[in-house]
């Protein structure tokens, strides 16, 4: 039930976002939507993934986005036309993902594939970490978390790459180099 | 396998509009900030397409302790932990070049910067 | 340790460490030093791994000593080594060459973040190739992904961050469309790793989530491969980023991309799912013709000689489509051997088109765009840059002699073997348009008269070197095929097994 | 803001606590939800903190952006670090069976040194893009 409604508040959500041009107001809704996602995930028992889901995609998303929109200080424009093209390309996308999920195992279904292949064995406690997704996460799996923190290095390394001052003017008018 | 019926599947049904009304908005959206967002839902609702199945009716998270029998599936919350960090960071880089257009082009409206561009593209046509 | 028997970590694990090291050591020429001992490495390394693979088969390699499907596996058949070592190869020849073009398109303080990037792009192709873990192949794709979007973004042009920006926007749908599709396979089979997933998926095989997840992993993966008409991203990418950026993507980005796909299309999905029973190899098919003569004719009418080349790739992607969609050996072979080929041959162009613009640069000035109006009469100033074009360009034509030749050939075999003959003069008449575009470059360098009478003054040889060694190869691999031709052969037989 | 008093005076005790629930949140991971990734997005909070209440300049000299770059690499490269000792303790890369005689302590051993190398990272990347993007409003702000 708890699940049910917060999943009608966060579909109230995300439609007030795609219909709001106040951009500071979408950024807030969007936090919102994190954070609603946050509470459905402890709900649905994936603490650690509600944790980070709250400090990232309400905390830090939001505060990236409140900062770049301070630098950019912009109103989303009236659109010029009506969007049918992308109108059509998400309802097929729709279309095509519940035709899908509609063959999906049922809700919860301790038989479904998931439960039965692979992840009975990490609950197994094999390396004596009684958090199985920390131990998943680290060792199982530590190569993906390496490649998630090589991620985020890239990230970093890379908005150095694009904001940092440059010592000389490199952009002019759209020309290149005369 | 499956009952198929549309009450059972009302978490998939939410997920699935989820992810298309995100997909809505980055494609029909000309605000390079607003398309920046809409991508962020769309990402953020995949999450629920691998947590919510991984549930077990009965289950508890995955932290094992001697008063429980039946935890919910560790490997999607895995799987999602790293998705979530590869979202913030396409976040980041997408909002740095943001900034970086706004800088020279003076706006972030996608029509805006398009007619700039072509302007410069007719100007350099004009001249060759 | 033994190191022979480390070779599939190290392939990764080597230029990966060289850019947090750059970045630690925040010098440009060190980090010039480190990146490239880097990519050198791997390259040595996807010799070895290559010949390993024709001694003993299939490598696996368990990372964390947790066997599959529990942890996450490498795997190194023939096609991977393949397309390992283009990747390795390529950057080992391409880093070199961008030392000297970088100093003149990048602010020097950006230098060792230039290479630190290089590095990351390189190390997540590389990690693309090699594993057997569906989501792993997500993790390193998105690295490479954040690192194009930023080497793109350092070009000199402001449209090269709208063309940044636009391809991050159309890489991130992408890789999530790829999510998605994984995440439908994971629930039905409840595993990540590749070969299980491809044993397990017998049993669900055309259930619907499954032919979902087919599609959005088609989608997604086309998106980053630019077929046609996802390709949008492309063009600008390609022809605002920096001239060695350039050339590292168009000899090897869409070319991984690529490998993905035929990895989920034989050896995850299967060939019953994907020829037999859904009308996949139909549409593959006129999708490439259609990116074959529009990209292609496009391509004819472009101002600008790195747009005219980006416009070709979309245009040349759709010949390896092609090959895929015929389910055959002969059909995937040409399609392997054409990524090869194709590769080395837009490398090569790029390179000379990066010299190009250098030497079009006033003393201490910054490249000019190479438009046509600029390149009149240049075959006099810089006769070996040109002519190495001229040959490449030979190449994309599929001109007998040239590496592009014996990519057609296995194609057109391919089209008769499935008794389509009017396939083989679709493939022909394709390649008159890229003598048009080729033809467009010949005249107005050669047969237009120079602006100013200009002595010779061709680029250096650092320049030179490195792209006249692509050029050479595609000479090479025109006239000797067995490396070529037999590693694509090896691969596609080991992949189609039921066709012919 | 920076020169109110309480501000100032609460800032200054609220810091460690930040600090210490940060490290709390990494090594309580075996246990509880928490890991390497949150407790270097809070430790990041507590420094990003700092520089609210006591100014940016304040808080780049104690935290230099040289620090923050190489926090930056260090991360990684310690990640990176553990997997080639798995190798040159003869396991494979990232096997963490090796790193100890005893496997079991080995594993704990490996996950605790990988999950600093994620607080690292993380907290590097996440004070360098607060310093890139809040200097670039202050000149901004400095221009209008």
């Amino acid at each position: 039930m708890i699940v049910n409604s917060l999943l009608v508040l966060m579909m109230v959500a995300v439609l007030s976002l795609a219909r709001t041009r106040n951009l500071f107001a979408v950024i807030v809704l969007s936090g919102i939507y994190s954070f609603l996602m946050a509470t459905l995930m402890v709900a649905l028992d994936a603490v650690d993934v509600a944790m980070t889901e709250a400090a990232v995609g309400a905390g830090i998303s939001t505060v990236l986005l409140l900062g770049a929109l301070h630098l950019c200080k912009s109103e989303e424009a009236r659109p010029a036309h009506r969007p049918w093209l992308p109108l059509a390309l998400s309802g097929a996308t729709a279309a095509l993902l519940i035709y899908g999920a509609m063959g999906l195992p049922d809700f919860a279904d301790p038989n479904a594939p998931i439960h039965q292949h692979v992840a009975p064995r990490y609950l197994q406690n094999e390396v004596d970490v009684p958090n199985v997704v920390t131990a998943v996460l680290a060792s199982f799996r530590g190569y993906d978390t390496l490649g998630e923190t090589v991620v985020v290095f890239t990230a970093g390394a890379g908005i150095i790459a694009l904001l940092r001052r440059r010592k000389h003017k490199p952009e002019g008018k759209g020309r290149d180099g005369e | 396998m499956s009952s198929g019926g549309v009450l059972e599947h009302f978490t998939y049904i939410v997920t699935v509009f989820l992810m298309v009304a995100g997909l809505y908005v980055v494609i029909a959206r000309g605000n390079l900030i607003k398309k920046l967002v809409g991508l962020s839902v769309f990402q953020t609702s995949v999450y629920l397409l691998y947590i919510a199945p991984g549930k077990l009716i009965g289950g508890t998270a995955p932290i094992l302790s001697p008063h429980y029998t039946v935890y919910s599936n560790p490997l999607p919350h895995v799987l999602i932990l790293t998705a979530i960090v590869v979202g913030v960071a396409t976040l980041a880089l997408g909002l740095a070049l943001a900034v970086r257009i706004k800088e020279t082009y003076g706006s972030i409206e996608e029509d805006e910067i398009t007619a700039a561009d072509n302007a410069v593209q007719d100007a350099e046509d004009a001249r060759s | 340790m033994n190191l022979v028997e480390h070779l599939p970590a190290l392939q990764v694990v080597l230029p990966l460490l060289s850019a947090p090291l750059a970045v630690l050591l925040r010098h440009g020429g060190i980090a010039f030093a480190v990146v490239t001992a880097g990519a050198w490495a791997a390259f040595a390394t996807a010799i070895g791994l290559w010949l390993q693979v024709g001694e003993v088969g299939v490598i696996s390699y368990h990372i964390g000593s947790w066997a599959p499907p529990w942890g996450i596996e490498y795997r190194v058949d023939r096609l991977a080594s393949f397309v390992l070592l283009l990747v390795a190869g390529t950057a080992a020849i391409v880093l070199p060459w961008s030392r000297a073009s970088i100093e003149r398109e990048i602010p020097r303080e950006l230098h060792y973040l230039y290479y630190a990037m290089f590095g990351l792009c390189l190390a997540g192709l590389l990690g693309i190739t090699i594993t057997g873990d569906a989501f792993n192949i997500f993790v390193f794709l998105e690295i490479s992904s954040l690192a194009t979007y930023v080497l793109i973004a350092l070009g000199r042009d402001r449209r090269a961050l709208t063309a940044a920006y636009r391809y991050l926007i159309m890489g991130t749908i992408g890789a999530t469309f790829y999510v998605i599709g994984v995440g439908f396979l994971y629930l039905m089979t409840g595993t990540l790793n590749l070969v299980d997933m491809a044993e397990r998926l017998r049993d669900v095989e055309s259930s619907r989530p499954v032919l979902v997840a087919l599609a959005f992993i088609t989608v997604g993966v086309s998106l980053k491969l630019a077929l046609f008409p996802l390709h949008q991203w492309l063009p600008n990418a390609y022809t605002y980023a920096p001239s060695a950026v350039t050339a590292f993507l168009a000899a090897t980005a869409t070319k991984v991309s690529v490998y993905v796909l035929i990895r989920f299309w034989f050896s995850v999905f299967g060939e019953t799912l994907i020829f037999e029973r859904l009308p996949l190899p139909e549409i593959l098919l006129l999708l490439s013709l259609a990116a074959m003569f529009a990209a292609s004719f496009i391509a004819i009418f472009q101002d600008n000689l790195k747009r005219l080349f980006a416009y070709s790739s979309v245009g040349q992607i759709g010949y390896i489509t092609l090959g895929m969609s015929f389910d055959s050996v002969s059909g995937l072979t040409a399609a392997i051997v054409h990524l090869f080929n194709h590769g080395i041959a837009k490398a090569a162009i790029f390179l000379l088109i990066g010299g190009l613009v250098l030497g079009l640069a006033k003393p201490g000035g910054a490249p000019p765009a190479p438009t046509f109006d600029r390149l009149a009469g240049l075959a006099r100033r810089m006769p070996l840059t040109c002519f190495g074009i001229v040959i490449a360009g030979l190449s994309l034509i599929g001109v007998p002699g040239t590496a592009g030749f014996i990519s057609k050939w296995y194609l057109i075999l391919a089209a008769m073997e499935a008794g389509q003959f009017w396939l083989v003069g679709a493939i022909l008449l394709s390649s008159l348009l890229a003598i048009a575009y080729v033809w467009r470059f010949v005249e107005v360098a050669y047969f237009r008269p120079a602006p100013e009478a200009a002595g010779r003054q061709e680029a250096s040889l650092g320049l030179l070197l490195p792209a006249w060694l692509l050029v050479i190869a595609t000479l090479w691999f025109g006239l000797d095929t067995s490396f070529s031709v037999g590693s694509a052969a090896e691969a596609a037989r080991f992949l189609v097994k039921v066709g012919g | 803001m920076e020169n109110d008093l309480v501000l100032r005076v609460v800032g200054k005790l609220l810091i460690p606590f930040i600090l210490l629930f940060a490290l709390y949140v990494q090594f309580h991971g075996d246990f509880g939800p928490g890991g390497g990734f949150q407790a270097g997005t809070i430790s990041a909070a507590g420094i990003v903190f700092h520089a609210l209440v006591f100014g940016l300049e304040q808080t780049r000299r104690i935290v230099p952006d040289r620090l923050v770059e190489a926090m930056l690499a260090a991360g990684v490269l310690l990640y990176a670090g553990v997997g080639v000792a798995g190798l040159l303790l003869g396991g494979n890369y990232l096997d963490y069976f090796v790193l100890d005689p005893d496997p079991i302590h080995g594993q704990h051993r490996g996950i605790f040194w990988v999950e600093a190398g994620v607080h690292i990272t993380v907290c590097g990347v996440m004070l360098k893009i607060f310093y890139m993007f809040a200097s670039r409003s202050q000149r901004k702000d400095d221009e209008a």
